[in-house]
C-alpha cells in the first residue's frame, strides 16, 4: 500500500477519515448546484425530505439501498482477496436472466415462496457464471481481470439485448421483454406482506429482497471473518506470498472468490425483476453495479459499512428524484455525478487528508519497520 | 371546473424536437390559453414512472397524462390505486376505467409523406430510417411505403431500423450513418420515425443536399428548405384535448383512435417547405387525405396482421 | 462495379465511424506507454464532445468548441494525473470517478443550460468542423477505381479526420524517434529506470496524461461537432471502452491502433449496412453479435489465444521510491 | 593505459581531472562524514564514515540489510541523507538527485539493474542523455562512442540487441557502458556478481582492473569474500548500518573479513548434550533447481536429516540455501531430484502441496517474516493458524472455532513468552523479535517430525536469540528433525549437529557442528582446503 504507514487511531481511519472523503465529495457538488443557479442547502433539504420525509420515501431509499448492498457486497468480497471486480454490472444483468426462467417456468404453477429458492439460485448460478470466464483467465491465463469484467460487461448487454429482442420478446409486444410473472412469480412487497399482518404503509417497491440483503450481510461478514474459506481469501488478498507459504491454492481461491462476487452481484436482479419489475426488461440493472463500487469504498469492505453506505446512495437516488421534482433544473444526474465525486475522493484520493491528520493526531510518527 | 394537470414525459424528455415535445406544446398552450397551471416530470429510468404517476396523483393532480407506450406497465399498477384520477395515455392502449388511451393512426399519415416523398424524389428511390424495432416503427414504415408506391410503383423504398433497444432512439450517429448509406445508395428522400437519432438523418440529408421527413412534432424548420415535410402526430391536440375535457366535464375513457379524419395526423405545410412542395404534389396529397378520410384508400396497419404486404 | 462502389462505402463509412475510435486510443496509448492506466477515456471524451457542442454553439465557432473540449479533456485528465501520480490512488477506481462525473455533469449542465433533456441545441453550419472536398475531388470521380477511392474515400471528411490520421505517423514519430517518445516508453516500462537517469518521473507522466487529454478533446470534439451537429446525452456510448479494446488489440503500438480501431470502425459500418442480410450457411448475424465483436476480440487477445497483450510493465502502480 | 587516455574521452560531462601514472595517489575521490539515514525508525545508516581512494578498487561488504545499498543510493542522489556531508574529489557537494550525480561524475549499476527490457542496447545507454529533442543525431553518436569504448575497455556488445534478449552478465555490461557513457570517474557496483557465473564474475573483474588502471574510481559491493580478496585494494566493512572497519585487503584475510561481517563478537554458546541421531526423516536425493531464465540455484543437492539432530546449512546468501528450503517445503517448483519424508516421496517438482507436507509433519519457519511466513495485518490469532487453518481442531466444516483459536494462541504466546501477551493485537505492532517468536511458536508447537527453519533469528535481539535457540535445542533432544539455514556463523555452529556448506547451488563440504569458524568461512567463501577432495571437486568448477 502506498499510504504512509503512520497509524491513526481507529476512529480516524473508519470513521473521520470517510467522513471527510464524503464531505469533500459533497462540498464539491454543492458547487455545481451552485453553478446551475440553485441553493445547495436547499437541495440538501429536498434530499433529505424526499428520502426519508415519509413513508413511500423511505420504502424507495431502501429498495435502491437493497440493490446497493448486493453490488457493494459483490465488489466487497472480491476486494477482500485483492481482486477488483467490475463487472457487477454484467453479472447482475445476466444473472437476471437466471431469476426470469425461474419465474417463467414456475409461475403459473407454484405460490411465489416455491418459486423463490429457485429464483434465487438461478440469479446466483447466473451472476456467479459470469464471472467464472474473467475469474478463470485471470487465474490460468494472467488475464488482467479488470479489463476482462469491463469487457464481459459489454458482452453481457449484448447477449441479453438478443435474447430479449429474439426470443424472450413477446410475440407483437412494443418492449423487449419478457412476460409480466404472474403472483406466483412475485415476491412480495414489503407493504404488502405488512397489510397481512394488519399494518398500513405506503406502496413502493420495497420487497422481501431487503430481507434477502440483509441476511447476505451477515452471511459475507461470516464467510469472511468465520471460515476457513475467509480466511484464505483475505490472506491472498493481504499477503499473497503467506498464502503460498500456507499451502492455498491461489488460482482456486481466485475463482471461487469471483463466483461469489459474481452470485452476490446476481442477487441485484432478484431485487429488480422478481421483486419489482416483475420481468425481465432491457437495462434493468441501470447502473448500481457501478454504484457497487463506491459503496464498497466508502464502506470500506466491511458489511456494516456498506450497509450504511448503501442507505447514503439510497438516500441519494431516492433524494435525487425527489430533487428532480421539486428542483427542475438538478436533474438526477447530479447523483450520478455524487456518485464519481464519492469514488474519486474516497477511492481514488483516500488518502489526501491522511498527512494533515497524522500531523493532528499523532504526535511522534511511530516506525512502520519494526525490524 | 377547476383542474390540476400533469404530464409525464418518457425517458427522451420534454425538448426532444419530436414526441414528448409535441406533449409539451400542447400543455404548454392550455397552460397560456386558460391560465391553468400545469406540472410536468422528465423521466430518467424506468423505476420512476410509478412514483411520477403515484406522486401527481397523491398531491390531486387530474388528469394526469403519461406520454409513450413504455408508460403502459406503470399505469396499469397505479391507475387502478387511483379510481378517482383521470389518466390518459398516448400512444398505447391501457383498458382501465379511469384511462383514456390515446392511439394515432401513423400509418395514414407516413401514407402521405410516402406520397410526397416518391413525387419529390428524382432517383425512384427513397429512404426510412426507424428508431427502435418495434411494431409501432414498422406501421410508420409500411404506411410510408403503401403511399410511396402509389405515388410511383416503381420506386424503391430503403428501410433501416436503428437499433433493437431503448438506445435506438438516441443515436444520431448511427442515424446519420444509416441515411448516409440509403443516400449513397441513391435515395433522395429520407424519412425518420427514430426520436432523437432522427436528428442525425436529418443532418445527413441536408449535408448531402438531398431531403428529410421529420415526425412528430413539425421539424420542418430544423434545416428550412432541406427538410420535405414532417409527418405530423397531433400528441399535443391529444394532451390539450384530455385537459379540456375534464376542465369542461366531458371526460371520457375508453380508446381515442385519432388518424387523418379526426386531424390527429397530417402532414406538415408551412413556409419552410413551401418551395419543396409543387402544385402537383398538394393536389395528390390533397386527393389521397380525402381518400384516405372516405374510405377510399385503406392504408395498412402493421400492428393489425404483423405483416407489411409492400 | 457494384460491389466495389458498395464496398467503398462501407470503407468510407468505416473511416468516419473508426475516428473517434483512433483519437481515443491514441490518447490512451500516451498514458498508458506512460504507466498510467486510463479507463478514463469515456469520460473524458464525454466532457469534451459536450463542451464543443456547448461553447461551438454560443460562439458559433468550431474552432473555440474544439479548444473549449480540449481544455474541459485535459482538466479532467489532470485529476486522473493527481489521483494516480500524486496521490498515488488506484487508477482504476480513479478512471471510474472520471467517468461517473463525466456523465452526470453533462447531462446535469446540460438540462440546466439548454433544457433539451440534455442535448445541445442543433448547430448551423459555420459551428461546424465540414467536410473538406480534396483538390480536384470532382474532376477525378469518374476516373475508374482510383476515381471512386478518392473522390469517395479519401476525400469529403472533416479536418480532423485528417487530423486523427496524421496522428499516428506523429505519433509513430514521436514515440520512436524523439526523446520524449524514448522516455515516455521508458518510464511506463521501467520508472527506475528513467529516475536513475536523473529525469524526473513524475513530470514525464504527467505531460502523458495531458496529451491523453488533448486527444481525447478533440476526439470528443469530432463526436459533437464534425460527425454530429450538436452533443446529445451519453454520446460516446461506449466508444471509450472500444477505444481502450482497441488499445489492447493494439498491443499499445500506434500503427497497430490505427489497425485495430479500423477493424473495430468496419464491423461497425458492415452492422450498419449489413443490417437483416442473411449470410449463407451461418444465416442472419444478429446486430448484438456484432456490437460485442470487438469486446469479444479483445478477452480472445487477452487470454492469450491469438496472440499476447503484454501491457507496459509498470503500468498501473504509482512509482515509489521506496522500495 | 594510463589517466591521459581516460581524459581524451570526449564522452559528455566528463569532468577534467588530472590523475597521475598508476592512478595510485592518496587523494581521495570519495568523502562521506557523518551520514545517516532513517526509514522510519530504522537506521539504514548511522554516522557513516567513508574515504575512497582515487583510482582504487575499494569494496563494501555486509550481511543482508548492513545499509549498503542505502548508502551507496545516497551517494547517486537517490536518495537524500538526513545528516552528513559528501565531498567528492575534496569538494563538497549537495547531490540531490541523479542528474546531479551523474554531472560530477558518479556512475552506479545498481543491484537491479535499471534497464528497460523492451528497449534495444542503445537506446537505454541513451537514456536521459539523448543531446536533443530528436533522437536520430544522439543515436549514432552513441554508436560510435560505444565502438570507441567498447575498444578501450573490451567491452563488447550488439548495440541494436534487445535487453531482454540478452543474458545477465551482457546486461551488465549495459549497465556498466551507460556509466562510462555518461562520463562517470567513480562507478559504483552494486552486487554486481549476484547473478554471475564465475567465468563472468572474473571477466568482470578484469574489466573493473582495466577501468582502474586507466584511473577510474571503483566502489565494489559483495558478500563474496573471495571477489573482495581478489580484486579490491580497501575494504570497508558495514554491520547494522555501521560501518565497523575499513582495512587494506592485502593486510586482511578472508577470516577476519568473515568475522567482521557475519560474527558477533560475543559468541552465544548454546548448553547441547551430544545429538542422539534415530531414524532418518528427511532425505533430499539430487535435488536441482532452476529459474526462469534458465539458471541454475540448486545444483544436484543430495543430504538427509534424522531425528533428534540439528542439520546446518551454512553459506554466503544467494548460494541456493533459500530456494533449497522453499523447493523442499512445497512452495516452488524443483526442476528434478527427489525429496523423501518419512520414507514417502514429496512430489517436489510438481510444486508439492505446502498443506499436505504440513499434514505429513514438516513445519516450517520461512526466512523472511513479513514477505512470507505473517500476515502482519492480521491478529496474532489469525497468524497463528496460518497454514493450519485446515486443522480439524480450528473449527468445524467450514466455520473456523476462533475460541478455540484464541486459547490455542494464548498458550502458546505464553510458551514462546511472546511480548505483549495480547492474542488480538495485530502483528504489525508486535516488534521483530517477538513476531519471530510468533512464527516459530507456530511451527514448533504443532509437534512436527521435521521442522525447516530459515534465519531463525535475523533482526532479533540477544536476549530472544538465546530463547529461540534454547527451543531449537529442546525439539531436537525431544527427537526431532532439524534443517537450518542461517547466514550467521556463529547461529549455525552452535546449534547444529552436522554442517553442510552451499557454495553457488551445491553442497561444497559436510562438517560437524565443532568445525571452525575459518574452516567453514573458507568454503562459504568457496574456497575448499586441500584434503577436502570430493566437495572440492564439486564446488570449483573451473
Ligand atoms: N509499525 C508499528 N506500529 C505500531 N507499533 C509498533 C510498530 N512497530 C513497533 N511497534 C511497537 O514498538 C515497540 C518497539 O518495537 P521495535 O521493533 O523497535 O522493538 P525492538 O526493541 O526491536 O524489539 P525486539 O528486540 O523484540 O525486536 C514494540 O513493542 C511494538 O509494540
Ligand atoms: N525504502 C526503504 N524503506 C524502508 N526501509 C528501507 C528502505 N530501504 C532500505 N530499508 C531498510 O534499511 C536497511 C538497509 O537496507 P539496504 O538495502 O541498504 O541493505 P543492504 O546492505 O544493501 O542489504 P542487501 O545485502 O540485502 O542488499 C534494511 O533494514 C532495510 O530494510
Ligand atoms: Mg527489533
Ligand atoms: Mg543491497
Amino acid at each position: 500500500m502506498s499510504a504512509p504507514l503512520a497509524k491513526l487511531p481507529k476512529w480516524v481511519d473508519y470513521g473521520l477519515i470517510p467522513l471527510l472523503n464524503l464531505t469533500a465529495a459533497l462540498l464539491v457538488s454543492g458547487l455545481v448546484v451552485l453553478l446551475i443557479g440553485e441553493n445547495p442547502l436547499e437541495a440538501v433539504y429536498w434530499l433529505v425530505q424526499g428520502s426519508l420525509g415519509y413513508g413511500e420515501g423511505i420504502g424507495f431509499t431502501l429498495y435502491y439501498t437493497t440493490n446497493f448492498i448486493f453490488t457493494g457486497l459483490a465488489v466487497a468480497v472480491a476486494a477482500h482477496a485483492g481482486l477488483f471486480n467490475i463487472g457487477g454490472e454484467g453479472q447482475a444483468y445476466f444473472a437476471g436472466l437466471g431469476v426470469a426462467l425461474a419465474c417463467l417456468a414456475l409461475d403459473h404453477y407454484i405460490p411465489w415462496w416455491m418459486t423463490f429458492p429457485f429464483a434465487l439460485l438461478g440469479g446466483a448460478l447466473f451472476g456467479a457464471a459470469w464471472a467464472t470466464i474473467p475469474a478463470y483467465l485471470q487465474a490460468k491465463r494472467g488475464s488482467h481481470i479488470v479489463i476482462t469484467t469491463i469487457m464481459f460487461n459489454f458482452i453481457a448487454s449484448a447477449v441479453m439485448a438478443y435474447l430479449l429482442v429474439n426470443i424472450l420478446k413477446q410475440p407483437g409486444s412494443m418492449q423487449p421483454e419478457s412476460r409480466t410473472f404472474v403472483e406466483g412469480g412475485r415476491l412480495p412487497f414489503v407493504h404488502e406482506v405488512l397489510e397481512w399482518i394488519g399494518i398500513k404503509i405506503e406502496h413502493s417497491p420495497l420487497n422481501l429482497s431487503f430481507v434477502v440483503a440483509l441476511v447476505a450481510c451477515v452471511m459475507v461478514w461470516a464467510l469472511i471473518w468465520r471460515t476457513r474459506l475467509g480466511y484464505a481469501i483475505r490472506t491472498m488478498g493481504t499477503n499473497p506470498n503467506a498464502a503460498v507459504y500456507a499451502g492455498m491454492n491461489v488460482s482456486k481461491l481466485t475463482i471461487v472468490t469471483m463466483m461469489i462476487s459474481g452470485a452476490l452481484a446476481g442477487m441485484l436482479a432478484l431485487n429488480e425483476v422478481m421483486g419489482t419489475q416483475h420481468r425481465l426488461l432491457l437495462d434493468f440493472t441501470a447502473g448500481y453495479g457501478f454504484v457497487g463500487i463506491a459503496v464498497a469504498l466508502m464502506g470500506r469492505s466491511h458489511p456494516v459499512g456498506i450497509i450504511m453506505a448503501s442507505i447514503l446512495f439510497g438516500m441519494l437516488y431516492q433524494g435525487g428524484a425527489e430533487l428532480a421534482f421539486e428542483m427542475p433544473k438538478i436533474t438526477r444526474d447530479m447523483i450520478i455525478s455524487i456518485q464519481g465525486l464519492v469514488i474519486l475522493f474516497a477511492g481514488a484520493m483516500e488518502h489526501m487528508f491522511r498527512p494533515a491528520l497524522i500531523k493532528i493526531f499523532v504526535r511522534k510518527p511511530i516506525a512502520a519497520g519494526a525490524v | 371546473a377547476e383542474i390540476k394537470p400533469a404530464v409525464v414525459y418518457d425517458l427522451g424528455g420534454k425538448n426532444d424536437q419530436s414526441f414528448n415535445q409535441s406533449a409539451y406544446a400542447g400543455a404548454d398552450k392550455y397552460a397560456k390559453d386558460t391560465g391553468t397551471a400545469y406540472k410536468d416530470f422528465e423521466l430518467q429510468n424506468d423505476t420512476q414512472r410509478e412514483q411520477a404517476m403515484r406522486r401527481f396523483a397523491k398531491k390531486g393532480h387530474d388528469p394526469i397524462v403519461v406520454i409513450g407506450f413504455s408508460q403502459a406497465e406503470a399505469l396499469k399498477k397505479v391507475a387502478p390505486e387511483f379510481p378517482n384520477t383521470k389518466f390518459a395515455i398516448i400512444d398505447m392502449v391501457v383498458d382501465l376505467p379511469n384511462v383514456r388511451s390515446v392511439v394515432f393512426k401513423e400509418h395514414e399519415g407516413s401514407y402521405l409523406v410516402g406520397l410526397l416523398a416518391a413525387k419529390a424524389a428524382q432517383s425512384d428511390k427513397v429512404g426510412f430510417v426507424g428508431g427502435m424495432d418495434i411494431p409501432l416503427i414498422r406501421a410508420f414504415a409500411c404506411g410510408y411505403k403503401q403511399g410511396a408506391k402509389a405515388a410511383n410503383p416503381k420506386i424503391e423504398v430503403f428501410e433501416n431500423m436503428t437499433g433493437t433497444t431503448g438506445a435506438a432512439w438516441n443515436d444520431p450517429v448511427k442515424g446519420g450513418e444509416l441515411a448516409k448509406s440509403q443516400i449513397d445508395r441513391g435515395a433522395d428522400v429520407v424519412y425518420h420515425a427514430a426520436g432523437g437519432t432522427g436528428a442525425g438523418v436529418l443532418q445527413a440529408a441536408a449535408d448531402a443536399g438531398k431531403l428529410g421527413i421529420g415526425v412528430d412534432s413539425n421539424q420542418n424548420g430544423i434545416h428550412p428548405g432541406k427538410v420535405l415535410t414532417s409527418m405530423v402526430k397531433r400528441v399535443d391536440v391529444a394532451v390539450y384535448n384530455a385537459f379540456k375535457d375534464l376542465a369542461d366535464d366531458k371526460w371520457s375513457a375508453g380508446i381515442n383512435v385519432l388518424g387523418l379524419a379526426e386531424d390527429g395526423v397530417a402532414w406538415a405545410d408551412d413556409s419552410n417547405n413551401k418551395p419543396l412542395i409543387s402544385d402537383d404534389m398538394r393536389a395528390a396529397v390533397e386527393q389521397a387525405t380525402k381518400d384516405i378520410i372516405a374510405g377510399k384508400i385503406v392504408v395498412h396497419d402493421y400492428r393489425a396482421d404483423n405483416t407489411c404486404p409492400y | 462495379m457494384e460491389f466495389l462502389e458498395t464496398f467503398t462505402l462501407i470503407l468510407d463509412s468505416a473511416l468516419r465511424l473508426s475516428v473517434p475510435l483512433l483519437l481515443a486510443c491514441l490518447a490512451g496509448l500516451y498514458s498508458e506507454r506512460s504507466g498510467i492506466f486510463d479507463i478514463g477515456l469515456e469520460g473524458k471524451m464525454l466532457g469534451a464532445a459536450f463542451a464543443a457542442g456547448a461553447v461551438a454553439y454560443i460562439t458559433s465557432s468550431a474552432w473555440l468548441g474544439l479548444l473549449a473540449a480540449i481544455a474541459v479533456s485535459v482538466g479532467l485528465a489532470l485529476v486522473h494525473g493527481y489521483a494516480s501520480i500524486a496521490q498515488r490512488g488506484n487508477q482504476i477506481v480513479s478512471g471510474v470517478a472520471i467517468n461517473f462525473v463525466a456523465a452526470g455533469l453533462t447531462a446535469l449542465l446540460g438540462q440546466a443550460w439548454f433544457s433539451m433533456g440534455g442535448k445541445t441545441p442543433q448547430l448551423p453550419n459555420e459551428a461546424r468542423f465540414r467536410p473538406i472536398e480534396l483538390p480536384f475531388a470532382e474532376s477525378l470521380r469518374d476516373v475508374p477505381i482510383i476515381g471512386q477511392f478518392y473522390s469517395e474515400l479519401l476525400s469529403g471528411h472533416s479536418l480532423l479526420v485528417y487530423a486523427a490520421i496524421a496522428a499516428v505517423p506523429l505519433t509513430w514519430w514521436i514515440l520512436y524517434r524523439t526523446r520524449f517518445g524514448l522516455r515516455l516508453r521508458a518510464v511506463g516500462e521501467n520508472p527506475g529506470a528513467v529516475d536513475t537517469a536523473g529525469i524526473s518521473v513524475i513530470a514525464l507522466r504527467y505531460q502523458a496524461v495531458m496529451i491523453t487529454g488533448v486527444l481525447c478533446g478533440i476526439a470528443g470534439s469530432y463526436l459533437s461537432i464534425a460527425q454530429s451537429a450538436g452533443f446529445s446525452k451519453d454520446m460516446t456510448a461506449g466508444k471509450g471502452f472500444i477505444a481502450l479494446a482497441a488499445l489492447i488489440f493494439a498491443k499499445w503500438k500506434p500503427i497497430n491502433a490505427l489497425g485495430a480501431c479500423f477493424l473495430f470502425g468496419f464491423l461497425d459500418a458492415v452492422a450498419i449496412r449489413a443490417q437483416g442480410t442473411v449470410l449463407p450457411v451461418i444465416g442472419e448475424v444478429p446486430v448484438q453479435f456484432m456490437q460485442a465483436l470487438p469486446y469479444i476480440l479483445t478477452v480472445v487477445l487477452l487470454a492469450g489465444f491469438i496472440g499476447k497483450a503484454i501491457p507496459p510493465k509498470a503500468g498501473g502502480v504509482a512509482y515509489t521510491k521506496e522500495r | 593505459m594510463d589517466s591521459e587516455h581516460a581524459n581524451s574521452t570526449d564522452s559528455p560531462r566528463l569532468p577534467a581531472q588530472a590523475h597521475k601514472a598508476g592512478a595510485r595517489n592518496d587523494q581521495s575521490a570519495i568523502q562521506l562524514v557523518g551520514i545517516e539515514k532513517r526509514f522510519g525508525q530504522v537506521y539504514a545508516n548511522r554516522n557513516i564514515d567513508l574515504t575512497v581512494k582515487k583510482g582504487s578498487i575499494h569494496g563494501i561488504i555486509g550481511e543482508n540489510g548492513a545499509g549498503k545499498s542505502t548508502l551507496m543510493s545516497i551517494l547517486y542522489g537517490f536518495y537524500q541523507a538526513d545528516a552528513g556531508e559528501i565531498y567528492i574529489n575534496g569538494r563538497l557537494e549537495k547531490i540531490s538527485d541523479s542528474q546531479k550525480a551523474i554531472s560530477i561524475g558518479i556512475g552506479m549499476v545498481h543491484q537491479h539493474f535499471m534497464l528497460v527490457d523492451n528497449f534495444s542496447v542503445l537506446e537505454n545507454i541513451v537514456l536521459g542523455v539523448e543531446g536533443g529533442r530528436t533522437l536520430a543525431g544522439g543515436m549514432s553518436r552513441a554508436r560510435n562512442e560505444l565502438k570507441r569504448l567498447a575498444d578501450e575497455y573490451a567491452l563488447d556488445i550488439d548495440p541494436d540487441a534487445l535487453i531482454e534478449e540478452l543474458p545477465v552478465g551482457l546486461q551488465q555490461r549495459v549497465e556498466i557502458l551507460k556509466a562510462l557513457y555518461r562520463g562517470a570517474d567513480v562507478l559504483i557496483l552494486d552486487e554486481p556478481t549476484g547473478v554471475l557465473t564465475p567465468a563472468e564474475a572474473d571477466h568482470l573483474f578484469r574489466i573493473l582492473e582495466q577501468l582502474r588502471d586507466q584511473g577510474k574510481t571503483i566502489l565494489l559491493i559483495t558478500h563474496k569474500l573471495r571477489e573482495i580478496m581478489a580484486i579490491t585494494d580497501e575494504v570497508s566493512v558495514m554491520r547494522r548500518g555501521e560501518m565497523v572497519a575499513t582495512v587494506q585487503t592485502a593486510e586482511s584475510s578472508v577470516e577476519e573479513l568473515a568475522e567482521l561481517m557475519v560474527g558477533r563478537h560475543v559468541l552465544l554458546s548454546v548448553e547441547k548434550e551430544p545429538a542422539t541421531p534415530g531414524k532418518e526423516i528427511l532425505k533430499v536425493e539430487n535435488l536441482t533447481v532452476t529459474d526462469k531464465r534458465g539458471v541454475t540455484l540448486v545444483d544436484d543437492v543430495s543430504f538427509s536429516v534424522r531425528a533428534g539432530e540439528i542439520v546446518g546449512i551454512a553459506g554466503v546468501s544467494g548460494n541456493g540455501q533459500s530456494e533449497l528450503m522453499e523447493a523442499i517445503a512445497g512452495m516452488i517448483r524443483a526442476s528434478s531430484g527427489r525429496v523423501l519424508l518419512n520414507d514417502d516421496p514429496i512430489g517436489v517438482t510438481q510444486k508439492a502441496d505446502a498443506n499436505e507436507l504440513r499434514h505429513r509433519g514438516m513445519a516450517h519457519v520461512p526466512e523472511d517474516r513479513h514477505r512470507t511466513g505473517l500476515v502482519t495485518k492480521f491478529p496474532a490469532t489469525e497468524n497463528m493458524i496460518l497454514g493450519y487453518q485446515d486443522l480439524d481442531k480450528y473449527g468445524s466444516g467450514m466455520f473456523l472455532d476462533l475460541g478455540a483459536i484464541l486459547e490455542e494462541t494464548q498458550t502458546y504466546m505464553d510458551d514462546f513468552d511472546v511480548r505483549p501477551p495480547d492474542p488480538n493485537l495485530k502483528v504489525a505492532n508486535f516488534s521483530g523479535g517477538n513476531q519471530q517468536k510468533l512464527v516459530l511458536a507456530r511451527e514448533m508447537e504443532r509437534d512436527p517430525d521435521i521442522l525447516l527453519v530459515g534465519q531463525p533469528t535475523r533482526g532479533v535481539d540477544i536476549g530472544a536469540i538465546e530463547f529461540i535457540h534454547k527451543r531449537l535445542i529442546q525439539l531436537r533432544d525431544a527427537g526431532k528433525a532439524i534443517l537450518l539455514v542461517s547466514v550467521e556463523l556463529d547461529e549455525i555452529r552452535s546449534l547444529s549437529d552436522r554442517v553442510l556448506v552451499m557454495f553457488a547451488g551445491k553442497v561444497v563440504g559436510e562438517r560437524d557442528g565443532s568445525a571452525s569458524e575459518g574452516e567453514l568461512g573458507l568454503m562459504m567463501a568457496g574456497i575448499s582446503k586441500e584434503d577436502d577432495k570430493a566437495s572440492q571437486k564439486e564446488g570449483e568448477p573451473s
